[in-house]
């Protein structure tokens, strides 16, 4: 068997189908961030290499697509297909495979806990996290937790695991801060919501949480538009929250706010990303008007996180050639993309610093808010925001202890 | 119980019936006048939007050049149907017929996202989908005036095209072809032509439809799953009614908005999305073939 | 596989002394029966005695296959009532009238196009069978005793009708005519008591159709089988019939024996068209 | 190697309603499944066993439950996903509020669970045919993945409405890695397909067959409708429960109810046209092709190496064009055309 | 479009319609026609008879260019029609130029009216309502059961009715050429005489050729001029039909007369072996 030369990374990727607008502007991302490390020379000289497979975001798919990468090329070491179904279909073969997995802002919440998914890596954030900050940031918008009282916060949501992910979070700390929490579902694909709008619109919540995915977004915002809601009171998840969600509501998206884990704006990486593989013809979306869009952006710091993995396992384990599934797995428990690293790749602020362990395979659970101004995002929070980390953290256990328990997986750190 | 807030909820839903039953014609048109349950119609729906966007966005044009263009184009799109698709699956059972448009759903998507990108985009009609001022004072009701232009295309395609199919030669050989394709072929009606005709004129229906969708929720994929909403609507209606597809439009996104607004909450909501087909089951089991359905002759 | 004989397993016994006209065994009394404007049937009454060959005749759309279908279930008449073997009955109902040995063919052909001519005969011996799905599906013991039995009643037809060659061939490929003929199989593979024949002989040329008397003479010879016949071809129906009812527009207008109705002046009028000689 | 039945002449019916009455076929048929069997798990790949030949299987299995439905009985159904689905969750169920169940017996109530949806579902068909009815099945699937989603009980109160499917272990034997899995699904899969073939060819069948050729006929002969219509509902979501529970355990291991979309009803479908409704062979060939061919159409993109974007579009008009030439080419789906094949082989070397 | 009556002008040579050397398979396996040749003559009624199966609804389908519908290809042959090659025209074209088809099995479109239907005959003609009113007469008055029926759905009406429907439907487009299969199939006899009438009618009036697939042997050979036998897909006998009636195979076989004049039916004592004309 021929040594392996590069660094093989799968991608079951997805671009057809319902969900292509951000699985094409996420894996463009990634693939863009690796072809301008390549150019550079690699990671300490080794190139990394990736193949796509595409799985239309569907879950048999993904694992055909999954078992079909992983072999590859000496074996994939590092996999992410960006869709929960897929996830959930490849999560019991990691430890077999010894390939570790990241869900960048999906997936299971409790997964952050390295010592039952010692392969899994819900990086950046998760949706628990999530939910906690939105309520932190309604809070401090209201003058203080406090304030909270009596508030009426109306919940809309994908009305699927995805959409329910997030309610232990809530339903806690409505109990905690005293707020309403109105639920309301849509049900996928979610292409017409005018019931749930009057609904919203009857109730007359102050603060309405949109928990969408794909299309459902701007049909909720202009359906919000058309039912006379303001803008301003919603507030998206990530997923609700990239220039495809608010492009198609037209003007009905200006003053709409979302949560993000990157902050708009013009970094020198994404410069370098337009001037070495744009203008020269290299670059991965069709539409240059694409690159730093929010998918765009997240694809590119998923590529920075596992990049930077790379980086720090071939220091433990040797620079200058590729490492295997588990060193791989190594490195992304022992992150350390703090603010001057971040520096150093020209990123700085782009996302918030990570810093991983086995405990704590998230790294980070911080957010920001960005609000849509008619042609493009803008952070209105200058500072991270974190919520209450506890409680999210006290979910986590019992929820991951459960997991095992019905696996029978005794939890551990793996060496 | 807010009696303004129901008929807001009534009203909502009525408008989105309309919406429902523009698609739901396009289906009505092909199967009444060929017995193809035709699976493509969703497809076509998006295909037609995104083209007239895609050629918005490329070219720069504005949209009153873009739409004729769109209109040559889905006509060609139907002649061509008609020549790869139809043409040689004349006489199949119905089950193949329906298979094929399922393939051609996959061929329409992937071809519109080939040509025009997979990104979403948005679509400004000159009418805004905002509360009608009017309404909004004088009766204290809120309806988007969107949906009130929305509803007017629909009852104008309606008319046109129940007129087409109950009073001319045409309309006749039509209903003709769907009963069978072979003695239609016998006594000499050009099925090969008319079907052509017939799928341009659906791929007309599709922009109209796609053009509302498209301003009402942007210009995705998703534009595509309309038809899902179209089908307990056609059921309803039955499929080869054209006023049945009004009528059920209506009945359906009315009681979908109510059930939804007033039993939802009590089950854990979201039931929207089968409500309207249990529905349109129940209306099945009192008549088989829908509202104003032909009734299916079964004789031996 | 070898030619056999015509009559050789379908019962070879034939008794010529057991072809005797036995007692009323379907009275069809006063039946009407109307869709919506239109009067199929108006107040008809006759009989059918044990092991007779029954034809109805008349014009087209005078309401011959409409009356089959009341006495076998399909269509429940308004007025009307109908005694078979002693049981007064308001209508049939299609299951019961098949159980209680009831069987048929129909003028649009009506076979299962998708299965081949041995399936469509089994299916006709569906009533005999008993073993449940789940024996079925193991196939085994029992059911497959079982299915093994009737499949020898089958081919025993099969070969009656000398329709050997296609027994695997999927009905809906086969000419007009020999679906006929595997229409009659099937009903015939339910050895019923009545028979009712609707143009069974309508395609066929005078040779098949002979052939096709035969087969039907022969049934009602050696199991006694009465046959209710609807046919438009005089010459079989005078030669092989025992009594004729006439319709016209839903009415009776004749009943009594081929040699009556060839002279009877008002058949003459409305459907036979020539006197007799 | 000649392809003739000459020469061999059945002395007994019951050699005659053989499933496979001509000899080289029974040769063939045995020889697949000691390949099957013996073969496969030794030298395929775990790509090949746990990528395509398990879920391969487990299409099969469901494929040939919507066959038994649609292509036997003629209700068209588009609501497969759905009573999948329900064999998975009440499988799950099963395992885990009584322990100590053995997995099989929690498939086989899996699968009688889904008989009982199918037949509540089934009711309507006494009434609705046609496309009407298949309208009306997606009632079904809506509904049910509704329920999934909306009742805790039912997902074991997991907080996102996910379920992790159990061990499989049988007597003491566990399933873990990809060629037991594989055997497991191909002994599961082998035995319904042999029973399933079974009931095809008895009465049952026929009664199927009756109903879908011509309901009005067959009720004249003396087919009860409703027990027929019922029993093919029954049967089939059994089969379909049973392929979904594989599909959970075998395949997915961790499965929300979405997985058990609309999108996998159509897909099945599709394997059902593709192979040929109303042939038992069909299905696997269905199941084969629909599998294969994304994998083969993905490969050969990439060999192409077109951008990415441009490859996946083309393979989804590639896809429905393929669908769209087989129905040209053959309506009656590849196991007719298998069957075209054999006969012009049996004919071979004369053209008729 | 009425022709001069006078057919005694005509030139004998050119056959109207010929149909040369055609063999046609089904499903890709099935050889169903070896090898069919036949004429008609223009304002001629040519038989063509034979046992089920033999081929002769295939042979029609042919002509009209149906088969394709039926998975059935032509793997053989031509098809002549007024001298041109029609065998890749559209039926419809086949229609506009005069050669209409009636077929097996009724085939009425059972949603519309047996009016509605009468009407689609005459989709090709570009009649005024005038023109049509009077054809539909004119059908009306060959069969006045149809009348009474008018606003009944094809699918209601009984077997007869339906085959009534179907000719007339076909007489609605004032064909030239009309292929009828088995025209008197489940018509009471006198209107299976009436039919022929018309048959003879419209050949001698309007000067329109008939090929007629039919299995009523006698009436058919009484009123054509000349006659093909089929078996098997192959023509095994042809001749005028005077002369066919008077062979002794056809008499036996075909007329169920044998030299003792006709049987009864219930004396056929045994089950006749079909005399083939070819092993
Ligand atoms: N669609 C089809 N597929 C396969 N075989 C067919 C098909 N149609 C007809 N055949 C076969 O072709 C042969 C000729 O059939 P055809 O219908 O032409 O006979 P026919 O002479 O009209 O007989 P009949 O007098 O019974 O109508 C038959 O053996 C029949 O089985
Ligand atoms: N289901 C039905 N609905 C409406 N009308 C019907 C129905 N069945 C029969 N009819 C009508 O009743 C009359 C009698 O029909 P039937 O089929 O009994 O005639 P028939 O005597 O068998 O004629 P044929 O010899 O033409 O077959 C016909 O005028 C027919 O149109
Ligand atoms: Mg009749
Ligand atoms: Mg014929």
């Amino acid at each position: 068997q021929p040594a392996v030369t590069d660094q093989y990374v799968a991608l079951p990727s997805y671009r057809v189908g319902p969900y292509a607008a951000g699985g094409s502007g996420f894996y463009g991302g990634i693939i863009d961030y690796f072809n301008l490390v390549n150019l550079s020379g690699g990671v300490n000289g080794v190139k990394i290499s990736w193949e796509e497979c595409e799985t239309e975001y569907n879950p048999s798919r993904g694992v055909e697509c999954y078992e079909r990468l992983k072999t590859k090329n000496g074996g994939a070491t590092l996999v992410e297909p960006l869709s929960t179904g897929v996830a959930y279909g490849v999560l019991d073969r990691l430890p077999t495979d010894k390939i570790p997995m990241t869900m960048i802002g999906y997936g299971r919440s409790d997964a952050a806990n390295g010592k039952v998914f010692p392969y899994v890596f819900p990086l950046i954030t998760s949706y628990w996290n999530q939910a906690a900050a939105m309520i932190k940031y309604l809070g401090d918008k209201n003058g203080g937790m406090d304030k909270l009282k009596g508030k009426k916060i109306a919940y809309l949501y994908h009305d699927s695991a995805f959409g329910k992910e997030p309610l232990p979070v809530l339903d806690a700390l409505s109990k905690q801060h005293g707020f309403d929490l109105i639920k309301i579902p849509v049900t996928p694909p979610g292409t017409e919501q005018q019931s749930q709008w009057l609904q919203i619109r009857q109730a007359n919540p102050d603060h309405v949480i949109l928990w969408g995915w794909g299309s459902m977004n701007a049909v909720a915002i202009k359906t919000a538009q058309r039912n006379g809601i303001p803008r301003e009171k919603i507030l998206g998840v990530w997923w609700a929250g990239s220039e495809e969600d608010t492009v198609p509501a037209g003007d009905a998206a200006k003053g709409y706010s979302a949560m993000t884990f990157n902050t708009p704006g013009n970094y020198p990486v994404m410069d370098e990303i337009h001037k070495k593989l744009y203008d020269a013809g290299k670059g991965n979306l069709a539409d240059r008007t694409r690159i730093g869009s929010v998918y765009h952006m997240r694809g590119v710091s998923a590529a920075i996180l596992w990049v930077e993995a790379m980086r720090t396992a071939q220091e433990k384990f040797g620079k200058g050639k590729p490492v295997n599934g588990e060193q791989m797995r190594w490195g992304l428990e022992h992150l350390n993309v703090d603010e001057a690293r971040q520096k150093a790749i020209g990123a700085f602020g782009m996302l918030p610093p990570v810093k991983t362990s086995c405990d704590d395979h998230e790294g980070s659970g911080a957010v920001k808010v960005q609000q849509w101004d008619g042609k493009k995002w803008n952070a209105v929070t200058p500072n991270w925001i974190v919520g209450d980390k506890a409680l999210t953290r006290k979910l986590l256990e019992e929820s991951s202890a459960a997991y095992a328990a019905e696996k029978k997986i005794t939890p551990a750190c793996a060496k | 119980m807010n009696v303004n807030f129901f008929f807001e909820v009534l009203i909502g839903g009525l408008l989105s019936g309309v919406m429902y039953a523009l698609v739901a014609i396009g289906f009505v048109l092909i199967y009444k006048a060929s017995g193809v349950f035709n699976f493509a119609q969703g497809a076509m729906v998006f295909f037609a939007a995104l083209t007239c966007v895609g050629i918005v966005d490329k070219f720069g044009v504005p949209l009153w050049v873009a739409i004729p263009l769109t209109i040559v184009v889905m006509i060609l799109l139907g002649i061509a149907i008609e020549r790869v698709v139809l043409r040689p699956l004349v006489n199949q059972p119905e089950i193949t017929l329906f298979m094929a448009t399922i393939g051609l759903a996959f061929f329409i998507e992937g071809l519109a996202q080939l040509m025009w990108g997979s990104q979403v985009h948005k679509l400004e009609l000159p009418i805004e989908d905002v509360p009608s001022e009017y309404l909004m004072n004088k009766f204290n009701i809120l309806v988007s005036q969107f949906d009130i232009m929305a509803a007017a295309v629909c009852g104008l395609l309606v008319t046109a095209l129940a007129l087409l199919f109950s009073r001319t030669k045409v309309g006749r050989a039509l209903r003709a072809v769907a009963d069978d394709h072979q003695a239609a072929l016998a006594v000499g009606i050009p099925l090969q032509r008319i079907w052509a005709v017939l799928w341009a004129v659906a791929g007309l229906v599709a922009l109209v439809a796609g053009l509302l969708w498209g301003a009402r929720n942007g210009v995705q994929f998703a534009l595509t799953f309309v038809a899902l909403k179209a089908l307990p609507v056609l059921i309803l209606g039955g499929f080869t009614s054209m006023p049945g597809a009004i009528v059920g439009g209506l009945i359906i996104g009315a009681s979908e908005k109510l059930a939804e607004v007033y039993i939802g909450p009590l089950v854990g909501g979201g039931i929207e999305g089968w409500f309207p087909y249990v529905l349109a089951l129940m209306f099945l089991l009192v008549r088989p073939e829908g509202l104003f359905g032909e009734k299916i002759i079964r004789r031996i | 596989m070898q030619m056999n004989e015509p009559d050789t397993h379908f019962g070879a016994d034939a008794d010529p002394d057991r072809r005797k006209i036995g007692p009323v065994i379907l009275d069809l009394k006063n039946i009407s029966l109307s869709f919506g404007g239109v009067k199929a049937l108006t107040d008809i009454s006759f009989d059918v005695k044990q092991h007779e060959i029954r034809a109805i005749i008349g014009p087209n759309g005078a309401g011959k296959s409409s009356m089959l279908n009341v006495i076998n279930g399909v269509y429940r008449p308004q007025l009307g009532e109908i005694i078979y073997r002693g049981e007064h009955r308001k209508n049939m109902d299609c299951h019961a009238a098949a159980k209680s040995g009831i069987a048929r063919t129909f003028q649009n052909i009506a076979l299962f196009k998708g299965m081949t001519v041995l399936d469509n005969i089994m299916t006709g011996r569906n009533l005999k069978m008993k073993s449940n799905f789940l024996m079925q599906a193991l196939y085994w013991g029992p059911a497959r005793r079982e299915e093994i039995a009737h499949r020898v009643k089958a081919e025993e037809i099969i070969d009656f009708l000398e329709i050997q060659a296609i027994r695997k061939t999927p009905v809906g490929r086969l000419p007009y005519g020999l679906q006929k003929r595997v229409e009659l199989g099937r009903a015939l593979a339910a050895e019923p008591e009545i028979l009712l024949l609707d143009e069974p002989m309508a395609g066929m040329n005078v040779e098949e159709k002979q052939d096709m008397c035969r087969f039907i003479l022969d049934v009602n010879d050696q199991f006694g089988t009465t046959i209710v016949l609807i046919e438009h071809d005089m010459g079989v129906v005078m030669d092989i019939s025992d009594r004729v009812v006439v319709l016209d527009y839903g009415k009776k207008i004749g009943d009594g024996t081929p040699d009556d109705i060839r002279c009877n002046q008002d058949v003459i009028n409305a459907y036979l068209g020539k006197a007799c000689e | 190697m000649l392809y003739r039945e000459a020469g061999q002449f059945k002395t007994s019916y019951q050699a005659d309603s053989q499933i496979f009455p001509i000899l080289q076929d029974r040769i063939a048929l045995f020889a697949l499944l000691m390949v099957a069997i013996v073969v496969v798990p030794l030298f395929a790949s775990p790509y090949t066993l746990s990528a395509i030949l398990i879920p391969f299987l487990i299409f099969s299995l469901a494929a040939l439950g919507l066959n038994i439905l649609t292509g036997y009985a003629g209700q068209l159904s588009l609501g497969t996903a759905a009573f999948m689905a329900v064999g998975a969750f009440a499988a799950y169920n099963f395992l885990a509020r009584l322990p100590g169940l053995p997995v099989l017996l929690a498939f086989v109530l899996g699968g009688l669970s889904a008989a009982l949806v199918g037949i509540a579902f089934g009711l309507p068909s006494l009434r609705i045919r046609g496309f009407y009815l298949a309208a009306s099945t997606l009632a079904t699937q809506f509904f049910v993945v509704w329920c999934l989603t909306k009742i805790p009980y039912l997902t074991n109160y997991s907080s996102s409405g996910v379920i992790t499917a159990q061990k499989i272990v049988i007597l003491g034997y566990q399933f873990d890695t990809p060629d037991r899995k594989y055997l497991l699904v191909l002994g599961v899969v082998a035995v319904m397909a042999l029973l399933a073939k079974n009931m095809i060819r008895s009465n049952v069948g026929r009664s199927w067959m009756a109903v879908r050729d011509m309901d009005v006929a067959a009720e004249v002969i003396g087919f009860r409708l409703m027990r027929t219509k019922l029993l093919a509902f029954a049967v089939s979501s059994f089969y379909c429960g049973v392929a979904g529970a594989l599909y959970a355990y075998a395949y997915l291991g961790t499965v929300e109810p979405e997985a058990y979309n609309l999108d996998l009803s159509f897909r099945i479908l599709f394997m059902v046209i593709i192979g040929g409704v109303g042939s038992v062979l069909g299905s696997f060939l269905g199941a084969a092709f629909i599998v294969l061919l994304p994998v083969f159409l993905n490969i050969f993109a990439h060999s192409l190496s077109l951008p990415t974007s441009v490859a996946s579009n083309l393979e989804l008009m590639v896809f429905g064009a393929l669908i769209i030439f087989f129905l040209i080419v053959e309506p009656h789906g590849l196991a007719r055309l298998w069957q075209i094949g054999k006969e012009k082989l049996r004919l071979w070397p004369f053209p008729h | 479009m009425t022709t001069a009556a006078s057919t005694a002008a005509a030139p004998a040579a050119a056959p109207y319609l010929s149909v040369n050397n055609v063999e046609v398979i089904y499903d890709h396996v099935i050889l169903v026609l070896k090898g069919v040749s036949l004429q008609v003559p223009q304002g001629k009624i040519v038989a063509l008879l034979g046992a089920n199966g033999a081929g002769k609804s295939t042979t029609l389908k042919t002509i009209s260019t149906l088969l394709r519908g039926e998975r059935g290809d032509v793997t053989k042959g031509e098809v002549q029609f007024k001298g041109e090659r029609i065998d890749q025209l559209t039926p419809n074209e086949l229609v506009r130029r005069g050669l209409s088809q009636v077929m097996e099995g009724r085939h009425c479109f059972g949603h519309l009216t047996i009016e509605e239907n009468l009407l689609t005959g005459a989709y090709t003609r570009s009649a005024s309502r005038a023109e049509l009113k009077e054809s539909l007469e004119k059908v009306y008055h060959y069969f006045p059961r149809l009348r009474e029926r008018r606003s009944s759905q094809a699918g209601y009406t009984s077997g007869g009715e339906q085959q009534m429907c179907a000719i007339g439907r076909a007489l609605m487009a004032k064909p030239s050429m009309i292929l009828l299969d088995e025209p008197s199939m489940g018509i009471a006899p006198q209107i299976v005489d009436e039919i022929f009438g018309i048959v003879k009618d419209l050949n001698s009036k309007e000067n329109v050729s008939f090929l007629l697939a039919e299995q009523n042997t006698s009436i058919a050979l009484r009123y054509a001029d000349f006659g093909y036998i089929l078996e098997n897909g192959r023509v095994v006998m042809e001749g005028a039909a005077s002369e066919l009636a008077s062979n002794e195979d056809v008499k036996e076989f075909y007329l169920g007369v044998s030299g003792a004049g006709r049987k009864s039916f219930r004396d056929m004592k045994f089950y006749r072996r079909r005399k083939r004309w070819l092993a």
